[in-house]
């Protein structure tokens, strides 16, 4: 018998369906992964299940919880399923723990057992959070390890059925692979899991059934083995395909173009903390230079420091000048984020006549956007109202009008889904080649870095003192981002 | 108790139903506004006029709200003080809001020791309670509305410019300011198209509870008989004026105390209105 | 025994111990006396002077002191230290103390006497003994430096303790040499805000409220359980102005000026009391120095202007009179007391009726002092007691005698009238009785035409009584002399 | 341990800040007196003498008061006399400063603690019993409510309860502070004049938190209703109530002024206000040392608690 099914879900807001016509079923022992793009309404789909879906956003279907059937409308019927048989791992575990409660205490008091705290420590510490992190303050954690307190939460749940929002976000490679093991352990204790992710690799890992929600529905969904392997259609196909592990490795030139940025024995830092020291490098117009790292090493820094926006502690820069502004520009990780939020996106490129030499990049606007796919009608609305993809294409048409010589880029596509990922970064490999503008693209995903940079660059920590700059372009074994 | 479990997103809390915030809020105060801009050509009577027998009549047809203590007219004071209780209330207001705002951006834009040396002088500011403020400069300089402003002007910017430089620094620190600040803008236009957007609807909420205390202010400063030179009709120094005859003749204190009270309350309800539609406005002030 | 405390309260607060400020105060409660003092009749009387004579050539004033009586901390009074009293009342130099107007060559102890010789004769030696701080405290009360530091006196009560500005403690001083207190305990308390006195007076909380504002008098009386006895006191309240400024060194300006305004309207409307408006500047609280058959002032507005056209006034473009390039216009400051916003509102308005503009500013007698100080005074108001020594004389010496109208403010600022001053010295001089009343007849003459203080009010004097004290126990003094509380009997 | 060293830190910044306020109001006070339009000692001889100012009494005043003298020189000596812990003697009594001053602190803060401590016990009850009906009637009863009691001036409210309370049903004495329960009015103006804001405060803390996720999620985690309440949600509820302590101290002393003319208590706001326009300036500046001091004070201690009960918040925010 299925545990939980989920029937004809439509979740709409005034005017405008978010969900419509929802079918999804998950039986015990088996994990069902939803994928889809960012914003396509998958959390939505598990805050129904739960009975949490905000006000003014309307709910219809039904969902049937253990052979008990329930209107999707019904939220206090829903409500009184929780912990007994519904529980969430949401996507933001920082706004789930109680702000001022230590991690262990808040483990602890879902143990019903003899000895809360020692038990509690002990499925810390299987999350790999090590001892001295137990007593911490949600606050005083990083989101990686708030996330493992989530799944050592989650691991002592009594419910039959979870539902796990993105519970691998934020992690590297081996954090993943501990939370992966503790929804494996779930599943094999008999558990339903509804996991909805980004990470293509965490499906392919954990996943039973896969399900592909796009504009509005689901669109494919099947037996994991399957689906991944011959994905029928299109949405799903592209999805997978998106994957920069299946993308083909650039390969190594030598560079004969001019040289942007220049930096000789840089050291950098916040305040008087030396995060690096003794940095020199430089970048080739036309280029794309990755650079990779431990999260919490400098890279946002570095690009910071030659952004101009953070000070240098030591060493100099040498920068590419344009009509009086830097010809540096910098490309963000939250594309929506970098556009007035009071005023609609047209609004905000038009402004760009207010800046020396803004009228003539005004009128490369509607080339640019045609170049970059995009359509006018994006212009009338407000960032918040614009996909990621939109807002990270329109952000690099509107830093391309000013004709820049290059390009920071950090994580700029860390918070897009697989296929939006991969449009984004053809432009901007497109952006190199053709407009010859050096790129220094901040990344975690050494694929990613492996698909499309022609230099990579390591910022990796000394056993004692400031971190130092590697290249690795042709360094054989990957090193560890 | 009950479940408060509507929480999954904030979403906007309807604190006041619209149509409550008109009739109490806008309505009144829109309409004493109106008194006050065009009250003297309304006005048939001349609020100073006396006529000592008609001293403490109750209300009646030539006295639509009674006389007051010299027998002049309370329905004409009323009106030409909705002039200046509410014009000094709210002049102030735009005054301290104006160079609130000002030394808030810059001190937020520019940092270092701009922040500090402003920040630090709104501190000690904010230490001295603004009635004790308005009634000590009021006091020393011998009364009149230029000194009442200027009390109530040294003691609010701080509040403004602190609820600019909190809201602006965050402002500034986000993404889109970074990304303007990248492609050459100048600091007017961040401010303009940036942070004014954000600030605004705290701003207009402080200022419109600012606007009802100050006239509460102005009414105590009033009572303690430091407020303006007589016989100009203020509110508070009407009540001061004739609080002695509260329980002979209540009319000559209700009358004002009333204004005071409606003017007050349509301050505080619109404020009130605009700071639950953006939550947090305890905390940043 | 009984142990209830008479609660009273009055308008005045302690402000300090030293003499000048507020021995006054003291006196009142009945802690220090002076030698002579004033029955609530207004008549001179012993104190701690059994009694008094004089020379026939009017030099010497010998006053024998009274013996046994002791003060508060057990020491005797003795002559000696009557003289080291009067030795430093001399050196003041405040002229609104009586006994350093005295002209006093020497002071001596004369067996239980003290003989006091003058450089001329004077008439009125013990009634400037009754003045406030000539008040005579024992030798304890003053520190090395000669500051008061506590009040050590001679009354039926002794200060218990004083707490801050408002609050004083009295207990009845056993070894009093007269008749002791009726009531053991009293309490103090100043209290400035007049709406809070009547408050405390309704709520029943005071016993006694002494000097409750006049325009409280209504709502008090109203709220039942206190009874209010009334008196008509010797202090004006009236518009004071510079006789050298060009607004007013005519005599038929400030005859005009007096006359435009609504004397019946104010005392009704503001003091509550038709009777309060006055037509001459003594009240009948002085019954020899008033002139009970001189009509009311009744206002002329026509007459006014007349007046004020014949001095060479002409209404400007404004409507505000005109001489020579100056306005009729002057600032008044507007004091703290409780008639005062009033007042001068409804004469600001009646004023400007005739085309006088008055400017009304906040302050009460300092910014008047120091304009007067620095000449820049035109028109303010004077509230004078002329009963603060019984003998009216004395207060008319201070304020328009040669020797020290120059420095005088509350009666009229630099106004000089020889027939005034020849009639002041031929009543303090007079050794014959006729003498002195002819004198007294022009000074009331004079005052009343001349008009050195536009009379405008009289004040009343009220004590709220509550039921649980004894109606008629208690005496109400019109000269403000002293509440004599210790005549006060409890209801029961 | 690195958190107790946090607080010492912050502790010791409180102190120089309360010192650095202290002496700048006392400043700011005697350069008010100073800036003044008029002559100084006019002032000083009417608050000595009142009725009976007269041109030599101002003499007196201003040799008695050594307001003869240079400014900085009168400066000074009021460093001088304060480092002695007296404070000078008032120019207008003759008395030492420091008794006086202290007296009237002591009226002000027993009327202030009785006052906020019943404002801040209603408004606590208040706050949850409201805030937790969001939206509802009750909720809005309560701020419509609020906002009217928000507008009536406290004379008013005052005068209200001393009608009813002192003169029609005499159960309490209508001014002074020399009857048994004499702050009981005073106290319940003040609380009724703090109410409406603070049990907002108090209203939004709760709604605030109970808008945040945690608390949801605590019942989705299984958790009963009252642990929730009390054990995630209280501390993060008390913070914001805490954290108005300050403009609440401002607020109260502002309205403790009136509430003293009202009731005819020597409050400390009034003695500074009295004495500023007196020209007392030794008086001036003592009261206004011990405002300053309250006010830095318990903007400190509610600063510390706001840290204590929750750390996120201890970040160099020094004063206020
Ligand atoms: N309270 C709400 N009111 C109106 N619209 C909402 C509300 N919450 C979410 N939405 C909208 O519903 C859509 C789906 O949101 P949802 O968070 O479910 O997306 P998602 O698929 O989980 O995206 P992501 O991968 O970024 O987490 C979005 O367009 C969002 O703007
Ligand atoms: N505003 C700040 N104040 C103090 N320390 C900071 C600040 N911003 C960053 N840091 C610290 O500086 C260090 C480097 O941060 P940075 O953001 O450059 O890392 P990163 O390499 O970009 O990491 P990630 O991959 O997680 O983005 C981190 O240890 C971080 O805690
Ligand atoms: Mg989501
Ligand atoms: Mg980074
Ligand atoms: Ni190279």
């Amino acid at each position: 018998m299925k545990s939980l099914v989920v029937e004809n879900l439509t979740i709409a807001t005034e005017g405008r369906a978010i969900v419509d016509n929802v079918t999804l079923s998950v039986s015990s022992g088996e994990i069902l992964a939803i994928l889809g793009e960012t914003g396509s309404g998958k959390s939505l789909v598990a805050s129904a299940i739960m009975g949490l879906i905000p006000r003014g956003v309307s709910v219809s279907g039904r969902i049937v919880v253990n052979g008990r059937s329930l209107d999707a409308a019904d939220r206090d019927g829903l409500r009184s399923l929780w912990s007994k048989d519904l529980f969430l791992l949401p996507q933001e575990p920082l706004n789930a723990l109680a702000p001022l409660l230590r991690a262990d205490a808040q483990v602890a008091e879902q143990i019903r057992g003899r000895r809360p705290r020692a038990e509690a420590c002990a499925a810390l510490s299987a999350m790999q959070v090590d001892p001295h992190h137990h007593r911490k303050r949600p606050f005083e954690l990083s989101g990686g390890m708030a996330q493992r307190v989530m799944a050592a939460i989650a691991s002592v749940t009594r419910a039959g059925i979870i539902l796990a929002d993105e519970p691998t976000k934020g992690l590297d490679v081996d954090r993943r692979h501990v939370v992966a093991g503790v929804f494996d352990t779930l599943r094999t204790s008999g558990r339903a899991i509804l996991l909805i992710t980004h990470d293509i690799a965490l499906v392919r890992a954990l996943a039973d059934q896969v399900a592909f929600l796009d504009e509005r529905r689901i669109v494919e969904n099947g037996p994991a083995a399957r689906v991944l392997a011959s994905p029928s259609t299109d949405y799903a196909r592209r999805y997978v395909a998106s994957d920069p592990s299946c993308w083909p490795a650039r390969p190594y030139r030598r560079s004969y173009t001019g040289k942007t940025v220049e930096a000789e024995r840089l050291r950098i830092g916040i305040d008087d903390t030396v995060l690096a020291d003794e940095l020199t490098f430089h970048c080739h117009a036309g280029h794309i230079t990755a650079l990779l790292g431990r999260s919490g090493i400098g890279k946002t820094t570095l690009g910071r420091t030659l952004l101009g926006l953070t000070r240098p502690l030591g060493g100099t820069i040498r920068r590419p000048q344009a009509e009086g502004r830097s010809a540096l520009q910098k490309l963000h990780q939250d594309p929506t984020r970098v556009f007035s939020p009071w005023q609609a996106v047209g609004r905000s490129l038009e402004d760009m006549r207010y800046l020396a030499g803004g009228e003539g990049a005004l009128r490369q606007m509607p080339a640019l956007m045609q170049r970059f796919g995009l359509r006018d009608d994006v212009l009338g609305r407000r960032p918040h109202q614009i996909s990621g993809g939109e807002a990270q294409r329109l952000a690099l048409a509107r830093i391309l009008a000013l004709k820049p010589r290059m390009l920071i880029a950090d994580e700029p596509t860390s918070r897009l889904d697989p296929p939006v990922q991969e449009q984004v970064i053809r432009h901007l490999r497109a952006i190199a080649d053709i407009d010859e503008l050096a790129v220094l693209l901040i990344t975690h995903d050494l694929d990613l870095a492996h698909a499309i940079a022609d230099r990579r660059m390591l910022l990796e920590a000394q056993d004692t003192g400031p971190a130092r700059l590697r290249d690795v372009t042709r360094s054989p074994q990957a090193p560890t981002a | 108790m009950t479940q408060p479990m509507r929480a999954s997103s904030p979403g906007r809390v309807r604190r006041w139903p619209p149509g409550f915030v008109s009739v109490f809020g806008f309505l009144p105060l829109a309409i004493t506004l109106l008194v006050a801009l065009f009250g003297p050509w309304l006005l048939t009577t001349n609020p100073n006029r006396q006529d000592l027998a008609a001293a403490y009549a109750p209300p009646s047809a030539a006295y639509v709200l009674g006389a007051d203590d010299l027998g002049r007219s309370i329905a004409a004071r009323l009106v030409a003080g909705a002039r200046i209780s509410l014009g000094i209330a709210v002049v102030g207001v735009l005054a301290s809001l104006a160079t609130g705002l000002l030394l808030g951006f810059i001190s937020a834009f520019h940092g270092g020791w701009v922040r500090q040396v402003v920040m630090r002088l709104s501190d000690v500011i904010l230490a001295c309670p603004s009635l004790l403020f308005v009634i000590l400069v009021s006091g020393l300089l011998g009364g009149g509305i230029g000194a009442i402003l200027f009390g109530l002007w040294m003691s609010q910017w701080p509040g403004f410019a602190r609820l600019t430089a909190a809201v602006a620094s965050k402002e500034l620190a986000a993404d889109h300011v970074e990304a303007s600040r990248l492609l050459g803008f100048r600091p007017g236009y961040i401010f303009r198209a940036h942070v004014m957007p954000a600030i605004m609807p705290y701003l207009t909420s402080l200022g419109a509870l600012t606007v009802g205390a100050n006239v509460l202010t102005i009414s105590s400063v009033g009572f303690l008989g430091l407020g303006l030179r007589p016989p100009d009709a203020e509110w508070g120094s009407m009540i001061a004026g004739t609080m002695t005859y509260f329980r002979t003749s209540p009319h000559m204190v209700l009358a004002p105390a009333g204004a005071i009270l409606i003017c007050t309350l349509s301050a505080t309800v619109i404020g009130e209105y605009y700071s639950a539609r953006h939550q947090g406005i305890e905390e940043i002030a | 025994e009984d142990q209830r405390i008479l609660q009273i309260t009055s308008p005045r607060e302690i402000t300090s111990l030293a003499l000048a400020d507020t021995s006054y105060h003291f006196r009142r409660l009945r802690v220090a006396e002076t030698l002579v003092t004033i029955t609530p009749a207004g008549k001179l009387a012993p104190e701690l002077a059994e009694s008094w004579s004089v020379s026939d050539d009017g030099l010497v004033w010998t006053f024998v002191i009274r013996s046994g009586v002791r003060f508060h901390d057990g020491t005797e009074l003795t002559p000696a230290r009557v003289r080291d009293a009067i030795e430093l009342m001399r050196k003041s130099r405040n002229n609104t103390e009586m006994v350093s107007q005295l002209p006093i060559s020497s002071v001596d102890v004369d067996g239980g006497a003290v003989k006091i010789t003058l450089t001329r004769p004077f008439g009125l030696v013990p009634d400037f003994f009754t003045d406030g701080p000539a008040i005579i405290l024992a030798p304890s009360s003053f520190a090395a430096d000669g500051s008061v530091t506590q009040i050590i006196g001679t009354g039926p009560y002794r200060v218990a303790k004083i707490e801050g500005k408002a609050s004083v403690d009295l207990e009845s001083f056993p070894d009093y040499w007269g008749e002791p207190a009726r009531i053991g305990r009293v309490h103090f308390t100043g209290t400035t805000s007049p709406d809070t006195i009547a408050n405390m007076a309704e709520a029943g909380q005071v016993d006694l409220v002494l000097g409750l504002p006049q325009a409280l008098r209504d709502r008090v009386a109203a709220s039942g359980g206190v009874r209010i006895k009334p008196v008509q006191t010797a202090r004006i309240l009236g518009p004071i102005y510079n006789a050298k400024d060009v607004r007013f060194d005519d005599p038929a300006e400030r005859k005009a000026v007096s006359i435009a305004l609504d004397r019946k309207g104010i005392a009704t409307a503001i003091f509550k009391n038709p009777d309060a408006a006055a037509n001459q500047l003594f009240s009948p609280a002085l019954p020899d120095w008033h002139d009970p058959k001189l009509p009311p002032i009744e206002r002329n507005l026509a007459e006014a202007k007349r007046l004020l056209a014949s001095a060479g006034w002409a209404p400007g473009p404004d409507g505000v009179l005109v001489q020579k390039g100056t306005r009729f216009s002057f600032p008044v400051f507007v004091g703290k007391q409780p008639e005062m916003a009033p007042l001068a509102q409804a004469i600001q308005a009646q004023l400007a009726e005739v085309g006088i503009e008055v400017v009304l500013e906040k302050g009460s007698q300092a910014p008047v002092l120091e304009s007067v100080a620095n000449g820049s005074f035109v028109f303010g108001f004077t509230r004078r007691n002329y009963a603060a020594v019984p003998d009216p004389v004395a207060t008319l010496l201070v304020d328009y005698a040669e020797a020290t109208s120059a420095q005088a403010v509350w009666g009229g600022i630099n106004y000089h009238n020889a027939d005034l001053e020849s009639a002041l010295q031929r009543y303090v001089s007079a050794t014959r009785d006729e003498d002195r009343a002819a004198a007294r007849d022009e000074l009331m003459a004079l005052s009343n035409s001349d008009l050195p203080v536009l009379p405008l009010i009289w004040y009343d004097y009220n004590v709220s009584i509550s039921d649980r004290v004894d109606f008629d126990s208690v005496p109400v003094d019109a000269l403000e002399v002293s509440f004599w509380i210790d005549r006060v009997k409890w209801a029961d | 341990m690195r958190r107790l060293r946090g607080l010492g830190a912050v502790l010791i910044g409180h102190v120089l800040a309360a010192a650095g306020v202290a002496v700048a109001v006392a400043t700011l006070a005697f350069v008010a007196v100073q800036m003044a339009p008029g002559d100084v000692a006019f002032r000083i001889a009417e608050a000595r003498y009142g009725e009976r100012i007269s041109l030599q009494t101002v003499d007196q005043a201003r040799a008695a008061t050594g307001m003869d003298q240079n400014v900085m020189v009168q400066y000074l000596r009021w460093v001088e006399s304060s480092l002695t812990g007296q404070l000078g003697r008032s120019m207008v009594s003759g008395r030492p400063v420091m008794p006086d001053v202290w007296r009237s602190f002591q009226t002000t803060s027993g009327v202030a603690v009785t006052g906020v401590g019943l404002a801040l016990f209603m408004s606590l009850i208040i706050g949850f019993a409201v805030g937790m009906q969001q939206d509802r009637i009750l909720d809005r009863a309560f701020l419509f409510a609020s906002a009217i009691l928000s507008s009536v001036p406290s004379f008013l409210i005052g005068i209200a309860l001393i009608t009813l309370f002192a003169i029609t049903l005499r159960w309490l004495p209508a001014a002074g502070n020399n009857r048994p329960g004499y702050a009981i009015l005073p106290s319940c103006t003040l609380a009724l004049a703090l109410l409406p804001d603070l049990s907002r405060v108090a209203r939004n803390a709760v709604v605030r938190t109970l808008q945040d996720f945690y608390p949801t999620y605590g019942r989705i985690k299984g958790q009963s209703w009252p642990r929730i309440v009390f054990r995630h949600a209280f501390r993060p509820t008390l913070v914001p109530i805490v954290a108005y302590f300050g403009p609440l101290v401002a607020h109260t002393i502002g309205g403790l002024v009136v509430i003293d003319v009202l009731f005819n208590l020597d409050g400390v706001g009034t003695r500074l206000i009295d004495s500023v326009l007196a020209a007392d300036i030794p008086m001036a500046m003592g009261a206004g040392l011990l405002i300053g001091v309250s006010v830095v004070a318990v903007n400190g201690i509610s600063d510390i608690m706001v840290q204590l009960l929750d750390p996120r918040l201890s970040t160099a925010r020094l004063w206020p």
